[in-house]
């Protein structure tokens, strides 16, 4: 999906948070997005997830402003990702749930899921005792498993451990190759941006 | 000294709702305070609760209208002595269309309109809470050796008031005294059916409670309300309450003249 | 004095008295198996938990939309809605009562002094209540999760049923709340039922009538079962709610 | 029934007549500046907010330690303590009634029908409601705060005094829960205190009366008066929490 | 301060995350601790740190049990930091506060910090409107003004852009060599661990 922002500009109470003429972020590219501590990254995705929706200027997927089909498309793995209060099962299988994919699917769907982010041996475990870096690819393997065609990562992998911070990203981008999807990537280790991203994106 | 100065000075009276709700008290212990300095206070609750109150010796004074426990009440010695202060009467109230034409069949025979009304299976209202009233009412099926128990009589457990309006939504026949009747009629479709038979007479009585029972009992305001109440000049406003926002009487004065 | 010794040791205490005698009759009224009591409990039961469902079925997905929806005013309406919290039971039987009431303008469907109409007076009770208590708990936690759900593809009733699964254990605090305040009120019933032996006559205006009637221990006794129901309900709910999935 | 149809057309709508001239009187009431009605509304917010402010006193910080503490069961604690939400006001009135009865064990205390007693009453009879919110509220989402307290170096009571700061806004809306129950509850009150005039009568118990006498209209004026005081009690509480700090 | 973790074994619900034999943490040190997302580093910081109890063996703190003094001088930024709800300033004035030091003292100390972290232009803001890594700076901010002797840090600069990083590190630096105090720090960022700790520890 592609995402064009024009003239948009947010505030909180005065404070100019984000001032931006315009940006596009291609289909299909893997963007990242560096800036200072409150830059105003998380904003500007939680403006582009749709989420956020108190600011001025307009946002464009695929050239239209958000529509429910878009919504349906876009995935986000936020800075303090909400896990639900169930297994580590359920919560991966949530977003296949609403969609009315039926179960044996859905336990298909889940178990790879698991399987590639070492999760398996947690697949039980309460959502909400997890450690942080756990929660962290449970919150991302939820986001895939809606199969989004815009994906918003913001400091996804920040508290997980190097070498499975790598696997994530080999899986990521097998992911993008496979559905052509757009990937915006919050990240402030230039070293993890060099390596996975086409392009990076300064805010302010 | 203070205390006890300020306890001599109030009053605590165990009454009835129907009593407190014929406003009369009301009207009455302003002036008592003002004549005597004691501060009377009203405690309305059921006969029943009154009773108990009395014996458990939390109120000073008992007023209530229901002469034969009254009278086991004094013997038992829970009381001092009882008094008759006032009486009014006990009426049958029917909805206006009379279905049973007890009017016309039993107008001043209460025995009869009940005999009536139980042979037919009249819809019918008991108050069904030991009550003055539904004691009275239970009573009158005792003097007929009836026991109400068919579909149409309504066992009810709340105040007269609310009974009232509840025979008055159900078109039902209700047994009620008249000071609450009178406050009430201008709001129910209701109708005085029989009334005038002896049997319906309500007394009211007055007891001061043995003050044995504990020290703090008010037994000399007792005795001194006890004569004020049952005083020429009082009787003579009991006998007038009313009279101007009703067109007659609430209660008709009933004392003899107060001995030691 | 010497009396009130005397007194003293022949009646002692009687407010040990009446309380003992009391869970005395009480135990002896739940196994006694009187029918009429279980007929009391039974439609006490059914008429405070009709009351919080048909309640909660409103409740909860109207408080969850007041939570989240920001609107002008709504500071205003959250101090109505906690204000109205305060209407007491007996106000609201009584217009309850005058709509019901022969001439009124429900007049003709008959439900007055009947179960039905203590159902609707209760739900009536308890609304103001579960209503706060549900828009509380989602104005000040609810937004995360509605975000997670809308970023999954949630739709609005999804999102609704998604926050009442998060919070599960906050609305069945205010379900038994709401539950305890109608279970244990009088002022509504009382009115609206009239206390009719056999037909309206639950826990709480039986208790009300004994006590009137001086008959404290009853009133006690009573009072006392009604207190192992409602543990016996919220055990119930709760070993429920566990096993929710 | 040419009768029951005569009636409906001499009186039109009995109910909203009852209502409208109720509101009607309400507004001539507040304005009529009846020393009797002011009397009524102060004492009714003093018991009312009395007993609440000392309820709470009680009930937050050991809630707060009831919700933080580990022990063996504390799943049944907190069924009982919410089980006991449900206690009929008119048992509590009763309870209190014959502990303060004058051969009751407090009665040379001299309290019965007096606002004291009222007072307490309605202490006993919030308790268990603040108690059981405030321990709901911390058993959830307490731990994190008092972890936080503890790792900056706060003793036990700093630990309290934190906690409730953090969570004001559930204090509040559960210290407006009981004020409502305490405001609109008539059975306590009017058997402790016995509605007597002048010294103990509060608005509930007022408008208990006022029905009972069938004055329809003056009870629900009053009943508006109850809504527009508790509005206004909100209001005040809430900008006063606005600006803590 | 100096820690000596002995025959520790903590499970949950069966399942053993910590079984450490003999575990020595000297006075004046800083040490890294590592290992894989769920190997139970967090666990361990809360025993350390006091607030976890549910353990077996035993924990020596300068060579005794946990007593009341240690527990006001261990300071601790855990994962999920919980920021309350009042403005920054007051936010890391609180450990200052409960120790009854003086108005004047306090603001001067918090002041301090402020400048520090490059925290002055969100100082009245309230912090549960923070960003992430401005949440984690005040944390860190917070915990030094109780001038802790052992600090436990996890994964405090993991949100924190790099250069911040590198300078929060420089100051930890100078608060550590002017305190002598015992820094546990954990990360995943190899890098980080070689450059700012004296030793590091593998767990699991
Ligand atoms: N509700 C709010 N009120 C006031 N200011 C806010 C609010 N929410 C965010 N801000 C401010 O907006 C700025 C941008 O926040 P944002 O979370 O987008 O930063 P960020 O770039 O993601 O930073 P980080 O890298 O630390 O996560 C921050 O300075 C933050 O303090
Ligand atoms: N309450 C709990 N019940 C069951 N398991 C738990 C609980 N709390 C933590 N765990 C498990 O204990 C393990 C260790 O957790 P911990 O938070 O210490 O890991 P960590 O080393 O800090 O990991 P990370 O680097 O991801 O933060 C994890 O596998 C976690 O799922
Ligand atoms: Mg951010
Ligand atoms: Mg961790």
């Amino acid at each position: 999906m592609e995402v064009r922002i024009q003239k948009l500009l947010k505030k909180y109470n005065q404070k100019t948070i984000l001032d931006i003429l315009d940006m596009h972020f291609k289909e299909g590219t893997i963007i990242g997005l560096l800036g200072d501590n409150g830059a105003g990254k998380s904003t500007l995705l939680k403006i582009i997830s749709g989420i956020e929706k108190d600011y001025e200027g307009q946002i464009l997927y695929n050239g239209y402003p958000l529509k429910d089909c878009h919504k349906q498309r876009i995935g986000m793995v936020s800075q303090k990702p909400y896990l639900f209060k169930r297994s580590v099962f359920e919560n991966i299988e949530y977003p296949l749930k609403i969609r009315k994919i039926e179960k044996k699917k859905r336990k298909e769907i889940v178990d790879g899921y698991l399987r590639e982010m070492n999760l398996e041996a947690i697949k039980g475990q309460r959502a909400d005792t997890l450690s942080g870096g756990e929660a962290q690819k449970v919150a991302l393997a939820r986001a895939l498993a809606a199969a989004p065609k815009l994906l918003l990562l913001d400091e996804t992998t920040a508290n997980i451990h190097e070498e499975a911070a790598c696997a994530i990203e080999t899986q990521l981008k097998s992911y993008h190759e496979q559905m052509g999807c757009t990937i915006i990537f919050v990240t402030h280790n230039l070293t993890q941006a060099e390596r996975f991203c086409d392009e990076c994106v300064w805010i302010k | 000294a203070k205390i006890s100065a300020k306890k001599a000075n109030s009053l605590l009276i165990g009454s009835t709702t129907s009593l407190q709700d014929s406003g009369l008290l009301d009207e009455l212990l302003p002036e008592f305070y003002e004549e005597t300095g004691i501060e009377a206070k009203v405690i309305a609750v059921g006969t029943g609760q009154a009773m108990k109150l009395g014996q458990d010796g939390d109120v000073d004074v008992l007023l209530v209208h229901d002469k034969p426990s009254e009278i086991a009440f004094v013997e038992e010695g829970h009381g001092i002595k009882r008094w008759d202060v006032m009486y009014n009467d006990f009426i049958l109230l029917g909805p206006q269309e009379d279905p049973l034409h007890i009017k016309d069949k039993a107008g001043t025979d209460i025995l009869e309109a009940f005999k009536l009304i139980a042979s037919q299976e009249a819809e019918f209202i008991s108050r069904g809470d030991n009550s003055g009233t539904h004691k009275k009412e239970l009573g009158i099926w005792k003097e007929l050796n009836i026991e109400p128990t068919y579909n149409g009589y309504i066992s009810a457990g709340k105040g007269m008031g609310d009974v009232l309006k509840m025979a008055d939504e159900l078109r039902a026949y209700v047994l009620t005294d008249r000071a609450t009747y009178l406050k009430l009629s201008s709001k129910l479709a209701l109708e005085v059916v029989t009334e005038g038979d002896q049997h319906l007479m309500n007394m009211y009585g007055v007891i001061a409670i043995n003050p044995e029972k504990n020290k703090a009992i008010n037994s000399k305001g007792a005795q001194t309300f006890i004569k004020w109440l049952l005083s020429p000049a009082v009787q003579k406003k009991i006998g007038e309450y009313g009279k101007d926002a009703n067109g007659r009487a609430l209660f008709n004065p009933a004392a003899k003249a107060y001995d030691e | 004095m010497r009396m009130e010794g005397h007194s003293l040791t022949q009646q002692p205490r009687p407010m040990m008295n009446e309380l003992t005698s009391g869970l005395i009759k009480a135990l002896k009224l739940i196994i006694s198996l009187d029918p009429e009591l279980y007929q009391i409990i039974i439609r006490s039961l059914f008429v405070s938990l009709s009351a919080v469902i048909i309640s909660a079925l409103f409740c909860f997905p109207f408080g969850i939309w007041l939570g989240l929806k920001k609107f002008k005013g709504k500071q205003f309406v959250s101090r109505l809605l906690y204000a109205s919290m305060s209407t007491p039971s007996v106000v609201i039987g009584l217009v309850i009562l005058l709509i019901l009431s022969r001439k009124g303008p429900l007049g003709f469907l008959g439900l007055l002094y009947t179960p039905a109409a203590m159902v609707i007076a209760q739900t009536v009770l308890v609304t103001p209540l579960l209503l706060g208590l549900t828009y509380n708990t989602i104005k000040q936690r609810g937004h995360q999760v509605q975000n997670e759900g809308l970023l999954l593809g949630a739709d609005s009733f999804q999102v609704i049923i998604l926050i009442i699964r998060e919070f599960k254990i906050d609305f069945l605090v205010h379900l038994m709340t709401g539950f305890s305040r109608a279970i244990s009120e009088v002022g509504a019933v009382m009115i609206v039922g009239g206390n009719i032996k056999g037909t309206t006559r639950v826990m709480t205006t039986s208790i009300a009538l004994m006590n009137s009637m001086g008959e404290y221990d009853r009133a006690i006794a009573l009072g006392a079962v009604l207190l192992l129901i409602s543990l016996l309900v919220n055990s119930i709910v709760y070993r429920e709610a566990e096993t929710w999935k």
